[in-house]
């Protein structure tokens, strides 16, 4: 595929985005046939990128000094790419029927289109600043998004998600700032890019400054000082909830923290220094602490949130292991918790979609009255917990196997921590399966029983989708860990 | 001696003499004078700009028979060109902006009153720009104070006469002090040419003797400067003087006439004293602290505002930190950067100011922010206006605030001791900066109910639109393509090092003398 | 391939089908579908138990070297036929008892998967593919233990499930470990750990290995993490009951039997702290159970206290390491199985006749049905041991283990609590007995009416006791059996 | 301290006086005492002007019988700068004098702070 | 031990809750997660009104002004800091003094090449006895241009402040008549008739002999105001208006401001571009003499007689 191509797939979707609201087309449907079939086919040329992959970057434009705007498929890129293109059409398809209940659906799908393509943006950018720039823009295309139903608690949670995110951009700019000083390019390379003459006896700077940037980027991690905007992001409508504030938004942050560990800095240069205990403390923290908080807290969403919490710290945990197979088991948890996550998600959404029910005390017995939704969410959570023969086994198999194949003994005490919340999640996810299916609804006893039932295909087929995709990964994940390995050992 | 030497001089020359006519002018004939006088001197600037630049040359030109050390002296680089350029296209865009609200602010009997202050302050503003001669900046900067009072107070209720009275006594402190400096430099070295006073600063420096008389010296002018341009402990003057006084007032005032005195400040700094010796004084750890200060506590004001334009002006406190911060860096990187964030923040203020005139109108002439709610529906183009000044002061690239923070930010790691304030005070302005401004963006973009407010198009506004998109058009441009910017300030700065003027101008009083 | 994945899909599958298909609403249709389902799954399993061999088979690779592989040696084979013996006759029992419990449907739908899931348990042929089933026989178990949905059988069965996923992540942070310290993680007789890992990183493998006991020993009902077992299995319905304290606790002492014999290997563990500590745990376990049963007023938590302490019998044994024990241990599995089934559906049966639950109703309760209650006696006559029950051989094989075992303090120990436990086992089972054939005066007897359950109850109580004591009669065969089964691990 | 400071009494005095006039300014609240202390600061500079322009027994700089020597005339320079300065605080007084007619109108009062307070009420 | 306590408070006990525990009676589940219903999520509209509260005392405390203790206290503040400054300003400024060089010696650095030109050859370039005139009306020219807008700046600003349109200005005038403060005082009128004449002539004097003699345009213009103001003061507004008024005013400044820019301007260019002006000196001494100085002169003549009556004008009765 030509090089310029890398462009296009980011141009296309923000171009569609920007085109949907003042489409002449008036009826509904067409309307949305027109955007998923410009979806779905921005989907098909990211993975035409992915089969045949250009080997050269494409520069869009020179900013001050020798800074471009790059846009580079290397190995993540890849994975990040294929995961976002993969999930975005289902995600989109899925909204359609989501939004009949919601205003301004308009406004809600030209953002959420143009999202698409700043995503994929993040993922194939080609440089450190390719990657801040369309970060910054990501921020700004989603707040819109999460203020969409514009209650007031929309708005505060917006603008808390906003101050959050562009503080934290703010401090990765310092390490940005630092790599264009001390690093021999800003491009991205497996390894790093440090120049290690300039640098002489700055080390613990350049240290303090990885761990000011890991921060930064962390807030939209969602790394445990930063990480309330997420649980209150979550009043947006759930097709955002799902796919920006457990795939896209956050991986970002996940993403541009391995970035940063593994092609800018250099696991060389971080491993055993003190930055990397700081972070791999941080990480392990967070693991624990998200999923405590989310045991106590009622609200479907906003559980499901802080389970998010805890999980993207696993893959920050696998990128602080600071060793390739650190990096496979965070590629991988990366992509098996977007798929578990959405998943789950969706579930939820179609639950509130269908019955709006908000608080998992609601939900008694609905499992019989829906048993397609709950029974995809039981597979999604059963999932999270990391049962055998479930993705989630798989990625969490790979993280604990680099954390003690490393040797380094605060990677084992991070270990514990998966396990920890691993029991934690069995107890927030299986209280919401037990109460589905096992528990005799109070509500429908006292008042006439109300009849719901399972939401039209539109919301089904990618529930499905998600469902089948999560077994599979678990009973066959050998070849995508090969692929992720090669990129770990940056074969491409 | 090319014919197009001459337009710096001609250019204030007309301004001058626009001024002068337009006092006996009616109102629309002013305004249309005034209008050609700004276009035609930016037409002059692009020459002389592109002149300069081509070949890269810094000529003296002298205004009468005698040439340094004994007349005035003009000394235009590709630096001072482009300047003149921006400083014009920012007059011209704000003036058109606010227009409409003159009308209301100004009773029609002092329009053409009005229009000669600008006219004057015009002048005085490509003087300072150009003069090589420090007592013809004093003089200017008199005109210049004078006339910023006058556009302060030319909307004539309560808040803009205290405001002006205030500006006036803080900047006639300053202008005092500055006066005083000058007369020392003058003691200390016998001349008032800038070139000439830095050949004897330098020798002075080098045989050692009144050290202290050029400290003070020195002191004295910076201060003077730093008080005349709203640094952090002198800003008490600025809300008010901005945020009362008519749209394009204030947008010139925080745009232009601030920025008018900071580049003569950098200009001593760099002709008269000379890098170095500027450097080695000890005043740049003062600017450096000052200018962290000004950001943090600028900023806090403005998020403890509630009525935007005073949130606007404390945010401007916030900027000029910026640029002080810059210049305490001391470094040639930090010059440009805060030179580039000069024209940066020019940009964007006025920008801003512009848009939420626009906003206000809307909202039945309310600044408070409870009103504003949803004003960017009832005013798009405003809206949008608003939104990308605010994006590029929280510094979102594509905009021209992430470049300056990117030069910035570059500049202070090479200052080892400094490195570390620097960009944790920068992240930490960014956050407040995003908190106030984003803040009053989803503000005007909340939908409230009750349509009691009128709602303005396009149509209703054409001029005010058209102001507005120009004006984020060029500050996308300054933001996406900001290379020959800075490579233009580069340019600039260099030849200013490095010139060797005064032998130049000493061959030139030889031939003259013969 | 086909004679080890067929047993446990197949009933997994029958399972599936009867919670899914909107199958017959009458309830004798369903018990026609069910039985037909279940001699089926027998008649398949038992034909393939026949020719299976003890091959490994690598079925696919979850990830790198993690393999679902499946290989049935001897132990595998023991508990697989007990499982099969007590699982038929527990579903015929339940027949007839579920008939006052709604939701049946459900509940044999379960009661298949269950059974899949425990074949593969036994049929599990490396660490990884036993602790997937191990995982999914809590998962497929609780809703047995809640099945009556009333709010504490939903507490009870989110305790179980959570005490149960706390011991499995204990056992999966050993897993972790292992997979990286050992050659493989293939079950092999002696231990797969690697010598020089081993030699290096000692004492963090032995505090693996304490942990993997104690996460297993959850499913165990061993001491500090046995505080599930009281809750659940009361509250289940009393065939569920009945497998669960005979069957599903047994998984647990099989995944102790498969860590410390055929993963950490007796060499390694022999003589070092972590099985001392593991004996005083379980010698607690079997006193603290025996004590808390003899003050437990509830007939069917009695039994639950007393499968404490009797699972921690074998523990016990099995932490001795040393061969007699080792076959003495198993040994108890059988019988342990046997007799707490019986003992269960005994409950059961009292509680399906008369609604009785506390043990002080039981008043002339032999009166009233006097063959379950000869079983309920002849089963806790095993359980205390007193020959010729199978109970009494487990017991002296145990003592006799412990005594031949070297060490100074348990070879004594050891014995005299076991004779303690027996003691309180005497005292908290067969008062029931004794009131229930010797009410006393105040006993009106006009008041009683016979109240026998029918056929479909008693037919299994029968078999099971007498499979109790056959078992205790006839030992020599099984004995060899265990005999060669120590051979290999010693 | 160096050692000129008697012999530039003039200077001193000049300083002191600036140094009188920019207090003034700072402290005064009342409008028309500013503007009294401004002007005390610029005749400061003037003073010093004056004095930095002089040479002792020099006459000033008017060619009399034609006499061109410079020993003979005093530095006609800082003279020049006095008579720029003057004009310019002649015209700033004036402005500030009318701006204070156009408050004392408006407030009727000419003290800052109390201005300050009504504008607070005001905005209240 | 049960015996000897109440079952409440021994079950408070933690031996109690171990046995429980022990017993697996203990459900760590219970109303610990979210078993009973849990109210709705309500921290947002606490931090609301939390904040709103933050913000209406801030509000009070700043708006405060009658007894607020802060705003007090930052003026005591304000002022002792002003006051150390002040002290602070004068006493490094009388150290600088004190290592400035001595006043009234000739070697000092400012009595340079410059001065010595200015003296030297200034008779000879411009033309001119007065040098300083000479230098601030030909080598300095620009400033002085520059003075004179500053002074005309000032002008229209006062005009923007305190001008009155003219009805306005007529009922003031009538009114101040009526009033009668004015009266006619003979004194003052008998002295000005006699003096305004030799005034305006002396300033005329001083402004064309500006070359030559002491003073120049600014002296000169400032007593040509002076005689104006004596004589509106002497006679009112009305007589004045008759030979000057705002028509007379405005021709007369711009005329003469744009004369000197014209004058300036082809200075400027001439000589910027080495072109011979054809301007002569003239012989020094004469009236006619000095080049650019005497027109010069005459312009800033007019102008600041302008100001100055434009000044006394407004500041009496806002207009002309």
């Amino acid at each position: 595929m030509p090089e310029y191509m890398l462009f296009i797939v980011i141009l296309l979707p923000m171009l569609t985005g920007v085109v949907f609201p003042i489409l002449p087309i008036k009826k509904r449907s067409y309307r949305l046939l027109f955007l998923e079939i410009l979806v779905v086919l921005n989907s098909v040329f990211v993975w035409m990128l992915l089969l045949n992959r250009p080997e050269s970057g494409f520069t869009l434009a020179h900013f001050t000094g020798d800074l471009t705007i790059t846009f580079k498929m290397d190995g993540m890129s890849m994975v990040f790419a294929g995961l976002v293109s993969a999930l975005w059409p289902l995600a989109t398809l899925y909204s359609f029927e989501y939004m009949t209940k919601e205003k301004r659906e308009n406004m809600f799908f030209m953002f959420y289109t143009v999202s698409y393509g700043v995503t994929l943006g993040i993922a194939l950018a080609g440089n450190l600043l390719t990657m801040y720039f369309f970060y910054e823009l990501l921020t700004l295309v989603t707040v819109p998004l999460v203020m969409h139903t514009m209650t007031r608690e929309a708005i505060l949670a917006s603008r808390k998600y906003l101050y959050y995110s562009i503080g934290g951009a703010a401090f990765g700019f310092i390490g940005m700032i630092f790599m264009i000083i001390y690093g021999t390019t800003l491009d991205f390379a497996l390894g790093g890019v440090l120049d290690l003459v300039k640098i002489g006896d700055r080390t613990n700077i350049l240290l303090l400054v990885y761990v000011m940037a890991f921060l930064g980027f962390g807030v939209k991690a969602a790394i445990c000082p930063f990480s309330s905007w997420l649980p209150q992001a979550g009043v947006a409508p759930t097709p955002v909830t799902a796919l920006l504030h457990a795939v896209a938004v956050v991986k970002a942050g996940a993403f541009a923290i391995l970035r940063l560990t593994y092609y800018c800095y250099g696991t060389d240069f971080l491993r055993g220094s003190w930055a990397q205990y700081v972070t791999m403390a941080i990480a392990m923290f967070t693991i624990v602490y998200g999923c405590s908080r989310a045991v106590k807290e009622t609200h479907l969403k906003r559980r499901l949130a802080y389970s998010t919490i805890s999980n993207l710290s696993y893959i920050i945990f696998g990128a602080t292991i600071m060793t390739p197979l650190g990096m496979v088991g965070a590629l991988s948890h990366m992509v098996f918790h977007a798929v578990m996550k959405i998943c789950s998600f969706f579930c939820a959404g179609a639950i509130m979609h269908q019955t709006e029910k908000h608080y998992v005390h609601e939900l008694d017995g609905l499992g019989k009255q829906m048993p397609m939704i709950f029974g995809i969410f039981t597979v999604s959570s059963l999932a999270l917990m990391g049962v055998p023969g479930l993705a989630g086994f798989i990625s969490k198999w790979n993280l604990a196997y680099a954390a003690i194949e490393s040797g380094n003994p605060l990677a084992f005490g991070g270990v514990g921590c998966l396990l920890i919340s691993a029991l934690l999640t069995a107890i927030y996810m299986l209280t919401i399966v037990v109460r589905g299916f096992f528990v005799k609804s109070k509500v429908t006893e006292a008042n006439e029983k109300q009849d719901y039932h399972d939401p039209n295909w539109m919301m089904l087929l990618p529930l499905g989708i998600f469902a089948a995709a999560i077994v599979l990964f678990g009973l066959f994940s050998t070849p995508l860990v090969n692929f992720l390995t090669d990129v770990a050992s940056g074969l491409y | 001696m090319e014919f197009v030497q001459n337009f710096p001089a001609f250019s204030i020359m007309l301004c001058l003499f626009a001024g002068i006519v337009s006092s006996v002018l009616k109102k629309n004939a002013a305004k249309w004078l005034n209008t050609i006088l700004i276009i035609v001197v930016g037409a002059m600037s692009v020459a002389v700009l592109y002149y300069t630049a081509s070949m890269n040359t810094v000529y003296v030109y002298q205004m009468g028979r005698f040439s340094a050390p004994w007349g005035n002296e003009l000394r235009i680089g590709c630096l001072e060109a482009g300047t003149a350029l921006f400083f014009c296209i920012i007059m011209l865009l704000s003036l058109l902006g606010g227009r409409t609200h003159l009308e209301e602010d100004v009773e029609s009997s002092r329009h053409n009153l009005y229009y000669v202050l600008i006219n004057l302050l015009l002048s005085s503003l490509l003087a300072l720009v150009y003069t090589n001669d420090l007592f013809t900046a004093y003089v200017f900067v008199e005109i210049n104070t004078i006339a910023a009072c006058g556009l302060i107070m030319v909307r004539q209720n309560g808040r803009t006469i205290e405001a002006a009275i205030r500006y006036m006594i803080m900047s006639l402190l300053g202008s005092g002090m500055l006066l005083l400096g000058i007369c020392m430099l003058y003691d200390l070295t016998g001349h008032l040419l800038m070139s000439n006073i830095h050949e004897q600063v330098l020798s002075i420096v080098a045989e050692g003797t009144y050290k202290v008389p050029l400290l003070v010296a020195i002191a004295i002018i910076s201060v003077g400067l730093a008080i005349k341009s709203a640094l952090f402990p002198f800003h008490a003057w600025l809300p008010d003087a901005y945020g009362y006084s008519t749209v394009s007032s204030a947008a010139i005032l925080s745009s232009l006439v601030s920025k008018g005195y900071i580049f003569l400040l950098i200009k001593i700094i760099y002709r008269v004293l000379g890098f170095e010796v500027f450097h080695d004084s000890g005043i740049i750890n003062v600017f450096f602290i000052f200018g962290l200060c000004g950001m943090i506590f600028g900023s806090f004001s403005a998020i403890r505002e509630n009525d935007i334009k005073r949130m606007i002006s404390f945010s401007s406190v916030a900027q000029i930190g910026y640029i002080y911060m810059g210049f305490g860096l001391g470094t040639k990187e930090a010059m440009i950067a805060s030179i580039y964030h000069i024209f940066a923040h020019a940009v964007c203020k006025s920008l801003l100011f512009i848009a939420s005139s626009g906003l206000t109108d809307v909202s039945n002439r309310s600044r408070h922010f409870v009103d504003l709610t949803g004003a960017a529906y009832r005013n798009k183009i405003a809206g949008v206006g608003f939104t990308v000044g605010a994006l590029s002061m929280v510094g979102i690239p594509l905009f021209p605030g992430f470049i300056s923070k990117l030069l910035f930010a570059q500049a202070s790691i090479l200052n080892h001791g400094k490195m570390l304030p620097a960009l944790i005070v920068l992240a930490i302005s960014t956050i407040l900066n995003a908190i106030y401004f984003l803040k009053t963006v989803i503000r005007i973009y909340t939908p409230v109910e009750n349509g009691r407010n009128l709602t303005i198009t396009f149509r209703q506004q054409r001029l005010f639109g058209v102001t507005l998109l120009l004006f984020i058009v060029f500050s996308l441009a300054l933001g996406s393509c900001s290379q020959p910017i800075v490579d233009l300030i580069r340019q600039g700065l260099e030849s200013e090092i490095i010139s060797s003027i005064p032998n130049t101008i000493h061959q030139l009083a030889q031939s003259l003398m013969i | 391939m086909i004679d080890y994945v067929l047993p446990i899909v197949l009933p997994v599958i029958c399972g599936v089908m009867l919670l899914v298909l909107g199958v017959p609403q009458k309830r004798s249709n369903l018990l026609l579908l069910v039985s037909v389902a279940m001699t089926a799954v027998l008649g398949i399993d038992v034909l393939l138990l026949t020719k299976v061999s003890g091959v490994r088979l690598n079925l696919f690779e979850l990830t790198h070297n993690v393999a679902i592989s499946f290989a049935l040696d001897r132990i595998g084979t023991i508990f697989y036929v007990l499982i099969l013996v007590v699982w038929c006759l527990v579903m015929i029992f339940s027949f007839e008892y579920m008939k006052h419990e709604q939701n049946e449907k459900r509940y044999y739908g379960f009661f298949f998967i269950v059974l899949g899931v425990l074949t593969g348990l036994c049929f599990a042929g490396n660490l990884i593919t036993f602790y997937a089933f191990f995982e999914l026989l809590t998962l497929t178990s609780m809703p047995l233990v809640l099945h009556n949905q009333s709010h504490e059988a939903v507490m009870a069965g989110l305790k179980y499930l959570f005490y149960s996923f706390a011991g499995a992540y204990l056992a999966l942070l050993g897993l972790y470990f292992l997979f990286q310290y050992g050659n493989t993680l293939d079950f092999t007789a002696g231990g797969v750990l690697n010598e020089q890992m081993a030699a290096q990183h000692q004492p963090l493998l032995l505090v693996l290995a304490l942990l993997m006991i104690l996460g297993f020993g959850v499913k165990a009902g061993m001491f500090p993490m046995h505080a599930w077992l009281p809750t659940a299995h009361p509250v289940a319905p009393a065939p569920a009951s009945a497998f669960l304290s005979a069957i599903i606790v047994k998984a647990g002492v099989l995944a102790l039997i498969r860590v410390v014999y055929y993963i950490f290997g007796v060499s390694f563990l022999r003589g070092t702290w972590v099985q001392t500590t593991w004996m005083i745990l379980a010698l607690l376990t079997v006193f603290m159970g025996s004590m808390l049963a003899y003050r437990e007023k509830i007939l069917k938590k009695r039994l639950a206290y007393s499968t404490v302490s009797q699972v921690s019998y074998i523990l016990f044994g099995l932490s001795l390491m040393e061969p007699v024990a080792f076959s003495g241990a198993i040994y108890h599995v059988i019988a342990h199985g046997l007799i707490k089934s019986t003992l269960f559906l005994c409950a059961g049966a009292i509680i399906y006749q008369t609604g009785k639950i506390r043990v002080e109703e039981l008043n002339g309760i032999g009166k009233q049905m006097p063959v379950t209650i000869w079983c309920y006696t002849i089963a806790s006559l095993g359980l205390i041991g007193i020959p010729p029950t199978s109970g009494f051989i487990s017991k002296w094989y145990l003592a006799s283990g412990a005594l031949n075992s070297g060490n100074p303090v348990f070879a004594w120990l050891g014995p005299v609590i076991l004779l303690i436990s027996a003691l309180l086992t005497a005292g908290y089972l067969l008062p029931i007995t004794m009131h229930g054939f010797f009410p006393g005066e105040a006993f009106d007897y006009k008041a009683m009416k016979k109240a026998e359950p029918c056929k479909k109850m008693v037919i299994p109580l029968l078999i099971l006791t007498a499979l109790s004591v056959i078992s205790g009669v006839f030992t020599s065969p099984l004995l060899a059996q265990l005999q060669m089964i120590a051979d290999t691990i010693f | 301290m160096g050692a000129n400071l008697l012999c530039n009494y003039g200077e001193s005095v000049a300083m002191l006086l600036f140094g009188i006039g920019f207090g003034n300014l700072l402290l005064q609240s009342n409008l028309i005492k500013k503007i009294i202390g401004l002007n005390i600061m610029d005749t400061a500079i003037y003073l010093f002007l004056a004095e930095k322009g002089y040479i002792s027994g020099r006459v000033a700089p008017i060619i009399t019988d034609g006499v061109q020597d410079v020993n003979k005339y005093i530095n006609p320079i800082p003279s020049g700068l006095v008579l720029t300065g003057i004009v310019v605080s002649v015209s700033v007084t004036a402005l500030m004098l009318s701006l204070s007619i156009r408050l004392y109108r408006r407030y009727h009062t000419l003290n800052l702070d109390k201005v300050a307070m009504i504008l607070k009420k005001e905005d209240k | 031990m049960s015996k000897l306590k109440q079952t409440q408070d021994y079950e408070k006990t933690a031996s109690f809750k171990f046995f429980r525990w022990i017993s697996g009676e203990k459900d760590p589940y219970i109303g610990t997660i979210e078993m009973q219903e849990q109210s709705e999520h309500q921290v947002e509209d606490d931090t609301i009104t939390e904040r709103m509260w933050e913000k209406q005392m801030i509000i009070d405390e700043i708006y405060d002004v009658d007894h607020n203790r802060i705003l007090t206290k930052f003026h005591k503040l304000y002022k002792i800091a002003a006051v150390l400054f002040c002290v602070a300003l004068t006493f490094f400024l009388l150290l600088t003094v004190s290592y400035l060089p001595r006043t009234g010696n000739a070697a000092n650095p400012d009595n340079n090449e410059v001065a010595q030109r200015y003296i030297e050859s200034g008779l000879q370039e411009t033309g001119a006895v007065n040098i300083v005139s000479g230098m601030i009306l030909t080598y300095r020219a620009f400033d002085t241009f520059g003075e004179t807008n500053a002074l005309f700046i000032a002008t229209v600003c006062v005009m923007i402040l305190l001008m009155v349109d003219e009805k306005t200005l007529e009922e003031r005038s009538e009114a101040r008549l009526n009033s009668g403060r004015i009266k006619d005082d003979i004194i003052l009128q008998m002295t000005a008739k006699f003096l305004v004449p030799f005034i305006l002539i002396f300033g005329i004097y001083v402004i064309l002999n500006g070359q030559n003699s002491p003073g120049g345009g600014f002296s000169g213009g400032a007593i040509l105001g002076a005689g104006l103001i004596l004589y509106a003061n002497a006679f009112g507004i009305k007589p004045t208006q008759r030979f000057f008024n705002e028509k007379v005013y405005r021709i007369a400044k711009v005329s003469a401001l744009c004369m000197y820019g014209c004058i300036g301007l082809y200075y400027y260019t001439m000589g910027a571009n080495h072109l011979a002006d054809h301007i002569p000196n003239g012989i020094p001494g004469h009236i006619l003499s000095g080049g650019i100085i005497l027109p010069i002169d005459i312009c800033v003549g007019l102008e600041v007689a302008c100001t100055m009556y434009a000044f006394y004008a407004l500041f009496k009765r806002g207009g002309l």
